[in-house]
């Protein structure tokens, strides 16, 4: 039963996916659109029935479905763990993942793909499905790398368009530079513990099995952080995430924001007690966090596109997510994961109401004043915002905030660092609001005579969104812990921070950052009525950050052009080279040929001569050198 | 029911091919090739079964040669290859209308005869034997039936023949030597010989040169490229999918059981090229303009990664080795045959002269996707299941290995990506793409198909391989 | 008195040999060669070898040398139209002459050929009869095959000299 | 019968045939005259000849001398060969210098 | 002694037969006695005796050699017929020649007494001599004849300075003499000067570097049905000689003696392959060709105790392959004035059984599996290793590769060049030389121990 039921949890995407591949056209746009979001659903209902069920029982299920590879020294098999923190997770991949199939169905009716992009959609599911309940760490690869695959696939989806090819190649390519990390991460494991599976794993560190060689294991950390840095978009891997924002926008939602890219958190959060042996790692992983925070956030500052604001803001609360994994407050990340799932998912798809309602139109300077026009939209986003620049009660305030009070627990410096970008955060997030849905409307007259609210289809989703984006914070209010306490068995006594005056201090201190932020937004561009300068115009500190810091330049010129240097190099002359050392003995011997035929000149004198000499050397070798 | 069945089979198949007539030569070959792969399926039962199919007798007296063909695990898994991957190939030609097709598909089925002698034969006489027998008909077919230049492609083919000729000539003498102080060519017997630590040395050496350019490893592969490029794809595909794996599977057969010691001495130079030609390889292919040729150097740094693993010489190393010499076979037949299909289409192997293929024929667009996805080792294909242990066996020889070789994992989906946005995405193209035909289909479909199958499942192939690399081990060690 | 004569039919053998390749008028080299040939058979004279002296002069300068002689004849060959030999063509053969004989003569002195003296058994083996008796029966298959040699020689001289018949086999 | 090898001993006939021979050697790479050619040719086999008659004698023995009888057919035989084929060229060329023949080379 | 006398006497029908204007009978009969004769020299396998005063011995080694001189013969006197149709009058001199030919060579084989060999190895130049210069109104025929006859009357008078230098060690020409006096410590030095002479007679009559300078250009000059003779029947026939003389007059061969053997065959392969890369003739490729085969077969030396059976395979693998090759090269270039490899061009389309055939033969000569030159060469280099000559069994093996490209220019040629021409009919006995010869190649290929085994 347990084993059927996990099959329809994992396979019904799949099933979905296939059905979408063959069947597809013949469902019509809405039919695949529907059965895509149904076969996500099926996966949501399984979820939550295990979910209650552990909950419950607060055992984990454990199902070796076969052998998969076996090593020279352990066997790895297909297994599926269900435990509080891969359920968890499935709650709201499946959960968001089926409400944003629901969205797509409108958003995409007018694609003539609609059925493969229900496809990948459900691949992605599964894959993502996969990648949270895989009990070892070769099948949470599997997971890991086929959602890469399904962000490739879908970043690429207009795949007539060489720009959004070259970002989604850009983004399986920097993934894969993570995967590596991954995979090295994993051989070390492998080779240390002799096991992959995530439950041996925890026993054998718990033991003591293996941990001798802190240096390694030390490596071992560093490189799944690596991979997770490369999945979830940090520092200094994070650069494809803004250009991702070239897929459809449900995507954005779905996989660049709410579920993919919280990989690299849940696999941290899985392996804690490895990282918990790796102190430096963790330092630097909360170094890199609250680093990529501030830089995806300044850059946010002066973005124009709704998307790409979005995905900076996405980075820069990843980064906040590490920094809490850095500092060891697994289930403070967690938390923040969940809550930003989202109100990310819910700004992602009302920007993808607010395009959709342009006709693709994502560029905030030809926006103003949908407020009138679309407001349903509006809310939805607004409530998201204040969601998201941690305004109380929102989701938002409370997860950010007890990442702020562990940072400050943790290291002042962090937690000022955190504080700027949290402002910061802020502040984008209402120049957002005010360029797009305050004062005039800056677009064409044709766009604004076709402005429309969108239809239920796309509000429903972005109504239950906003709901949970406001009262999502619920799950582990200070005081109550729901959510620590579930995830309790997961991590060694890490004790949640009681409520002292510190820490209303800080939550003080953060709501005022916020506002500030939203009052500098406001002057800037509800009273003063800015709208950004065209791209050319920028100057300073401003064109640095409008041009992400040239990261995207200096890695083109010290890693890209390089290696196509190199290649060139290679091609033109290397195998060349290579090829004319292989030619070059046939040409001594056609160069030797070529002397030897003067010497066969046809003279029988000359002939003789030889004869002679020839006679002459082999007696006189034979008789007179001993 | 024995190994020779198979042969014999095979035999009798070329030269009924040959006689068939051109019209339906295709079919007999085809016909043929799918009868060895039912025999071979047969035999994988009976072996499987705890029955001897192996064949052993005296062919010459002095000096001593048996007609010896042993069948273990690791040969069977091999011989399997060699006909899964024959119908295939033949199939793959029925798009083509080769003149004088008679002779082709009779030297198809005759290099498939000659390669799976290789691999099974345990004489090490007999196994050079087949070892140059299976070069004959590969060079004229490129010769013969290749395409561009007839000149350029007269050099490149006779490159080829000549630079492998001489290497497997030094095996051989490496035999000669090996058979002065045996007395036999007997595996079993070389094997267990006691070699000096020079005679190792230098018998290493010998050996090296043979499967380092039939593999081929760097700096001893520029005849690869060419050679791709020119033969028709058939004979690419034959040389790519089956021929290299002769060199990689005689490393682990012969030259780590003969020279084991000489082989950890040397193990991190040869690693170490191995992994070169992995990264060479890769970026080379970076900026291939042929596609042909691309998948020429992607070739080259997947078997470096093999052959690394060959050379890594524990239980990981050797049957992640074998795992993605199977999967490899596989889907660089795909690819080869994917890049068929565009050219029967556009008449061009030149990448930036295709583009915008995936909005006409969306099926052949995923099926290459998929060929493409499996050979960047995508968790879930076959290939990752070889890539993977492969790489393992690396790091728990030394982490940079590991890897040096895990670049493979970053460059290939760079290259790969790169090519396929190239040739298949972007505005559609104006020319017309034909859909993919009825064979063309069960081609891809097959490969797909195996590949996925067992990317999820390999412990069947895992299982059969097993036993006999721990055999090679227990000479190695 | 012996030596005396060996040592001057020596010298005349060695003289007119030289003469033979130093003549530019191919005649005078053939008529050399008949006196070197007769010098030769003296020595066959010293050494007790009446018969094998006969046959020689009968053959060689009866027999070969007349063969030679008409050819050059009948091609007018007894003219120095030699055409000019370019030096280094003669340098090769000077050394050519030099690395042979001293290496022969070297070869030879150096192994001491001969240390004992000579004794003579008195047993007759070289009177026309004991000749005959070797020849045809110890010998007697090389005398035959040696007519298939002349045979040989024959047919093929006959055959380069002589003209086709254009008549076709078949 | 006394014979000169008591005198002289069969070295010296060694040296006179080594030296003959040298002069037959000599003349075939010296002479570019086809027909003296051929009679340098018939030096170094009489060279050869007195040798075996010499070594007859010394050892006592007829068949060195029987050797000498076959070595004269080869002579003569070679000699009429030789002499045919030089007719031929003499046809063909209008001389029997083996400067002219140098067609066939490379 | 029977198959040389049969020979002989076959010799002297064909010679009556022209008499008694039975021309068309000449070669039909001919061919049905050399299979007779070949019959009869099978049956005396096993045998071991000597006729007449020792000067014929007989034994395994005369037997089996003597039967692939006469297998050789059967094939170029079938191939005749046709080559000779334009000077069909005198067939029968030229079939009479190569009969006394086979019988000088059979003669060098069963000698058992020097005069024998001397008289043989004359018989088989001569005719050679005559063979080469036999196309009297062609200018090159003319200049191929009158070059080997120079230089091989040249070496038959080292050769004979040789024997000379032998007996006056020696005392006698008796093979079985000469064999103790080799083995004897009190032999007096100068004999090995007389072997060492003999020794380079013999290297310039099978071509080895450096006498092989007479080579290209006699083959390429000589007509083509005499090329063949010569690159097979005759130089198979010296190397068995030199192998069997090198047998009983240097039974404990000395280090040096060997080395000469080693650098000579060193030489030879490498002087051959590299000339023959730049050749456009294919007579003269051929004949370096066969200057590098001569290298390899001088191998053989080395190991005397052993490597007879190897020997004798190389020789048959060789002569065999030889033969078919040359049956196509006169089939493609009859009525062409060269023999250039632009000839070849598109035979592969024109008359693939032919190309197949060369092709094949080609392939044999440069040692690829399954055709019998390449067990040749392996068993030739095991014998070499068995012997201690590393160094030759790897300067074997690298001029085996360099060979391949020479060999393979033809074969591509065939297959990938457009024809120029119609192609030719080809006479029905070529077919069958050539089928049957690449035939016995392969079989023996398959079953190398039928001739292996024969020692």
């Amino acid at each position: 039963m347990e084993t059927s039921l996990v099959l329809l949890l994992l396979l019904a995407p799949f099933v979905g996916f296939l059905s979408n591949v063959f069947l597809g056209k013949q469902f019509g746009r809405t039919g695949s659109g529907v059965l895509g979001t149904l076969a996500v659903v099926a996966s949501f209902i399984a979820t939550v029935i295990f979910f209650m069920q552990v909950n419950s029982t607060k055992e984990a299920i454990n199902i070796h479905l076969f052998d998969w590879i076996a090593m020279g020294k352990f066997s790895i098999g297909f297994d599926i763990l269900l435990d509080q923190l891969s359920l968890l997770w499935l709650m709201f991949v499946t959960g968001i993942g089926a409400l944003i199939h629901l969205y797509s169905i409108s958003y995409m009716h007018d694609d003539e793909n609609t059925h493969k992009f229900f496809s990948y959609l459900n691949l992605f599911v599964f894959f993502m499905i996969m990648l949270v309940a895989g009990s070892n760490l070769l099948i949470m690869f599997i997971g890991w790398e086929g959602v890469g695959l399904c962000s490739y696939l879908l970043i690429g989806f207009w795949y007539k368009n060489q720009d959004y090819n070259d970002a989604a190649k850009k983004a399986f390519i920097m993934n894969r530079i993570g995967d590596l990390g991954f995979l090295i991460g994993i051989f070390i494991i492998g080779y240390l513990f002799n096991t992959l599976d995530f439950v041996a794993l925890k026993q054998a560190i718990l033991a003591g099995n293996g941990t001798a060689n802190l240096a390694l294991i030390g490596t071992a950390a560093l490189c799944l952080f690596i991979g997770a840095s490369g999945k979830s978009a940090q520092i200094p891997l994070y650069t494809w995430l803004p250009d991702a924002m070239a897929g459809p926008t449900p995507v954005s939602a779905l996989i660049h924001a709410a579920t993919m890219v919280t990989a690299g958190i849940f696999m941290i959060t899985r392996l804690n007690f490895l990282f918990e042996l790796a102190p430096d790692v963790k330092m630097i992983i909360a170094v890199v966090g609250v680093f990529t925070a501030l830089v995806a956030a300044a850059i946010g500052l002066v973005q124009n596109d709704i998307k790409k604001v979005l995905a900076y803001s996405t980075v820069s609360q990843l980064g906040l997510m590490f920094l809490a994994l850095g500092l060891g407050a697994y289930e403070v990340a967690v938390f923040h994961v969940i809550t930003h799932a989202f109100f990310k998912a819910c700004l992602f798809l009302g920007s993808g109401s607010v395009i959709h309602a342009l006709h693709g139109e994502q560029d905030m300077r030809n926006m103003g004043g949908l407020r009138k026009a679309m407001p349903v939209t509006f809310i939805t986003m607004l409530i998201s915002t204040l969601a998201i620049s941690g305004i109380f009660p929102f989701a938002g305030f409370w997860s950010k905030d007890e990442i702020l009070l562990t940072a400050f627990h943790g290291n002042t410096v962090l937690w000022v660092l955190g504080s700027i970008a949290s402002i910061m955060t802020a502040f984008y997030m209402f120049r957002l609001m005010f360029l797009t849905f305050f004062g005039e409307f800056r677009g064409t007259e044709e766009q604004k005579h076709h402005l429309h609210e969108s239809p239920a289809l796309i509000t429903v989703p972005l109504i239950v969104l906003a709901v949970l984006a406001a009262i999502g914070g619920a799950i582990n209010l200070p005081g109550n812990n729901w959510l620590n306490h579930y995830l309790a068995p997961l991590f060694k006594g890490h004790e949640a921070h009681h409520l002292d005056n510190t820490a209303y201090m800080l939550m003080g201190i953060a709501t005022v950052g916020a506002l500030i932020g939203i009052g500098i937004a406001y002057s800037m561009y509800i009273s003063k009525k800015q709208v950004p300068e065209a791209d050319d115009k920028v100057q300073g500190l401003h064109k640095v950050l409008a041009n992400k810091f040239y990261l995207d330049e200096i890695y083109m010129a010290v890693i890209v052009k390089p290696i196509y240097a190199l290649a060139k190099f290679s091609r033109d002359y290397i195998e060349k080279g290579l090829s004319n050392i292989v030619f070059g003995f046939g040409t001594v011997a056609d160069g030797l040929a070529l002397q030897g035929k003067k010497m066969q000149n046809g003279n029988i004198g000359f002939y003789l001569f030889a004869f002679v000499f020839g006679l002459c050397s082999i007696v006189y070798y034979l008789f007179f050198v001993r | 029911m024995d190994v020779t069945l198979l042969l014999i089979l095979l035999f009798i198949g070329a030269v009924a091919t040959y006689f068939s007539g051109n019209a339906i030569a295709s079919k007999v070959a085809l016909f043929f090739s799918v009868a060895a792969l039912g025999v071979s399926l047969a035999l994988l039962n009976q072996f499987s079964q705890g029955t001897d199919i192996s064949f052993s007798a005296q062919w010459i007296k002095n000096p001593n040669v048996l007609f010896a063909l042993k069948a273990d695990g690791l040969s069977i898994a091999m011989v399997l290859l060699t006909t899964a991957l024959t119908p295939l190939i033949v199939l793959s030609g029925f798009g083509n209308n080769f003149n004088n097709a008679k002779n082709f598909y009779a030297l198809v089925l005759f290099m498939a005869f000659a390669m799976i002698g290789t691999f099974l034969a345990s004489d090490g006489f007999v196994y050079y034997i087949f070892w140059e027998l299976s070069l004959i008909p590969i060079y004229f077919i490129a010769l013969i039936w290749g395409n561009g230049d007839a000149e350029a492609r007269k050099k490149a083919v006779i490159k080829f023949f000549i630079y492998t000729f001489a290497g497997s000539l030094f095996m051989l003498a490496a035999f000669i030597y090996l058979y002065q102080k045996a007395g036999t060519f007997k595996w079993d017997v070389l094997v267990g010989l006691d070699l000096s630590a020079t005679e190792q040395f230098w018998i290493f050496l010998a050996f090296f040169l043979a499967y380092a350019i039939k593999i081929p490893l760097i700096p001893f592969h520029t005849w690869q490229a060419n050679v791709y490029q020119k033969a028709p794809t058939i004979g690419t595909m034959l040389l790519s999918g089956i021929m290299l794996k002769m060199g990689l599977y005689s490393v682990l057969r012969w030259q780590l059981p003969l020279a084991p010691n000489a082989a950890k001495e040397l193990q991190y130079i040869i690693i170490g090229l191995a992994l070169a030609g992995v990264v060479y390889g890769s970026i080379v292919a970076l900026k291939q303009k042929d596609l042909k040729k691309l998948l020429a150097y992607s070739s080259l740094a997947h078997v470096g990664l093999i052959a690394a693993g060959c050379y890594a010489m524990n239980m990981d190393g050797l049957r992640g080795a074998v795992l993605q010499m199977i999967a490899h076979g596989f889907v660089i037949v795909g690819l080869f045959f994917a890049a068929e299909v565009i050219y029967r289409r556009y008449e061009t192997r030149t990448i930036s002269e295709m583009g915008g293929i995936r909005q006409q024929t969306p099926k052949f667009a995923s099926m290459f996707m998929i060929l493409v996805l499996a050979s960047v080792a995508l968790p879930g294909t076959f290939n990752f299941v070889g890539e993977f242990t492969v790489l393992y066996s690396l790091s728990t020889e030394n982490m940079v290995f590991a890897v040096i070789g895990g670049t493979t994992i970053i460059l290939g989906a760079f290259y790969m990506l790169r090519m396929f946005q190239h040739a298949m995405l972007g505005e559609t193209n104006a020319k017309m793409f034909a859909d993919v035909t009825v064979s063309e289909g069960i081609v891809f479909v097959a490969i797909i198909g195996f590949l996925l199958f067992f990317g999820l499942y390999p412990k069947p192939i895992i299982e059969l391989i097993t036993p006999s690399i721990q055999e090679i081990l227990v000479h190695v060690k | 008195m012996g030596e005396i004569i060996f040592y001057a039919l020596a010298a005349v053998t060695l003289g007119t040999a030289l003469l033979t390749i130093f003549s530019r008028n191919p005649i005078h080299s053939a008529l050399s060669l008949v006196v070197c040939f007769f010098s030769i058979a003296g020595h066959y004279l010293l050494l007790n070898a009446q018969f094998l002296a006969i046959v020689h002069i009968i053959v060689y300068s009866g027999a070969i040398m007349i063969l030679m002689l008409f050819t050059i004849m009948l091609m007018n060959l007894n003219k120095d139209d030699e055409s000019h030999k370019p030096i280094a063509a003669k340098i090769a053969a000077t050394i050519a002459f030099c690395l042979v004989g001293l290496v022969l003569l070297a070869g030879l002195l150096r192994t001491k050929p001969v240390v004992e003296s000579y004794y003579y058994s008195g047993e007759d083996f070289q009177s026309i009869k004991v000749l005959g008796k070797v020849l045809l029966n110890e010998y007697m298959v090389p005398f035959e095959f040696a007519s298939v040699l002349l045979l040989v020689a024959m047919i093929g001289a006959v055959l380069i000299s002589k003209k086709d018949k254009e008549k076709s086999l078949k | 019968m006394e014979t000169i090898l008591k005198e002289i001993g069969v070295e010296t006939y060694l040296y006179l045939s080594a030296l003959l021979f040298s002069i037959g050697v000599f003349g075939i790479l010296l002479r570019r005259n086809a027909i003296v050619m051929f009679m340098s040719i018939e030096i170094m086999l009489n060279a050869v000849n007195m040798m075996l008659v010499a070594f007859s004698t010394y050892h006592q023995d007829a068949s060195g001398q029987v050797f000498v009888f076959f070595s004269m057919a080869v002579a003569a035989a070679e000699v009429a060969v030789g002499l045919a084929i030089l007719v031929s060229i003499f046809r063909n060329h209008g001389s029997v210098d083996i400067d002219n023949l140098k067609n066939l080379k490379g | 002694m029977n198959t040389l006398i049969a020979i002989a006497v076959l010799g002297v029908i064909v010679l009556l037969a022209e008499i008694f204007n039975l021309r068309k009978a000449i070669i039909p009969v001919t061919l049905a006695g050399l299979i007779a004769t070949l019959g009869l020299t099978v049956t005396e396998f096993g045998v071991t005796e000597s006729h007449y005063n020792n000067m014929i011995k007989v034994n395994n080694f005369t037997v089996a050699f003597s039967s692939l001189f006469i297998v050789l013969t059967i094939f170029l006197i079938a191939l005749s017929a046709d080559f000779y149709q334009e000077r069909a009058s005198k067939i029968s001199d030229f079939v009479s020649i190569k009969l006394f030919l086979l019988a000088g060579s059979v003669s060098m084989v069963s000698f058992g007494n020097l005069a024998m060999f001397f008289l043989g190895i004359e018989v088989l130049s001569i005719a050679l001599y005559i063979l080469a210069g036999s196309d009297r109104l062609n200018v090159k025929s003319n200049e191929a004849g009158m070059k080997y006859f120079l230089m091989g009357s040249f070496a038959s008078g080292i050769i004979l300075f040789g024997i000379a230098l032998v007996y006056g060690a020696v005392g006698s020409f008796d093979m079985d003499m000469i064999y103790e006096a080799s083995n004897s410590a009190t032999t007096v030095d100068w004999f090995y000067i007389g072997v060492s002479m003999i020794t380079v007679g013999m290297l310039f009559k099978i071509a080895t570097v450096p006498f092989h300078f007479w080579a290209p250009d006699v083959y390429e000059g000589a007509p083509t049905l005499t090329t063949a003779t010569m690159s097979t029947l005759a130089k198979v026939t010296a190397m068995a000689t030199f192998f069997k003389l090198n047998m009983a007059m240097n039974g404990n061969m000395k280090f040096e003696y060997e080395l000469v053997i080693v650098i000579v065959s060193i030489a030879s392969m490498t002087v051959g392959n590299i000339m023959a890369l730049r050749q456009n003739n294919i007579k003269r490729m051929l004949a370096f060709s066969g200057i590098s085969h001569a290298g390899f077969m001088v191998m053989a030396l080395l190991n005397l105790q052993n490597a007879t059976g190897s020997l004798f395979y190389y020789t048959a693998a060789y002569g065999l392959a030889g033969i078919a090759a040359f049956t196509v090269v006169i089939y493609v270039c009859k009525g062409k004035d060269n023999e250039n490899i632009e000839n070849f061009n598109g035979l592969g389309k024109r008359n693939p059984l032919m190309a197949g055939i060369l092709t094949a033969s080609l392939l044999s000569m440069a040692g690829i599996p399954i055709f019998s030159g390449f067990f040749a060469k392996f068993f030739l280099l095991n014998q070499v290793l068995n012997a201690g000559w590393l160094v030759l069994v790897i300067a074997g093996v690298i001029n085996s590769m360099i060979a391949v490209y020479y060999y393979f220019k033809v074969v591509s040629a065939m297959y990938t060049k457009e024809a120029t021409e119609e192609p030719a009919k080809v006479p029905f006995e070529f077919y069958i030389v050539a089928v049957l010869a690449i035939g016995l190649n392969i079989a023996i290929g398959l079953f190398p121990s039928a001739l292996m085994d024969l020692f």
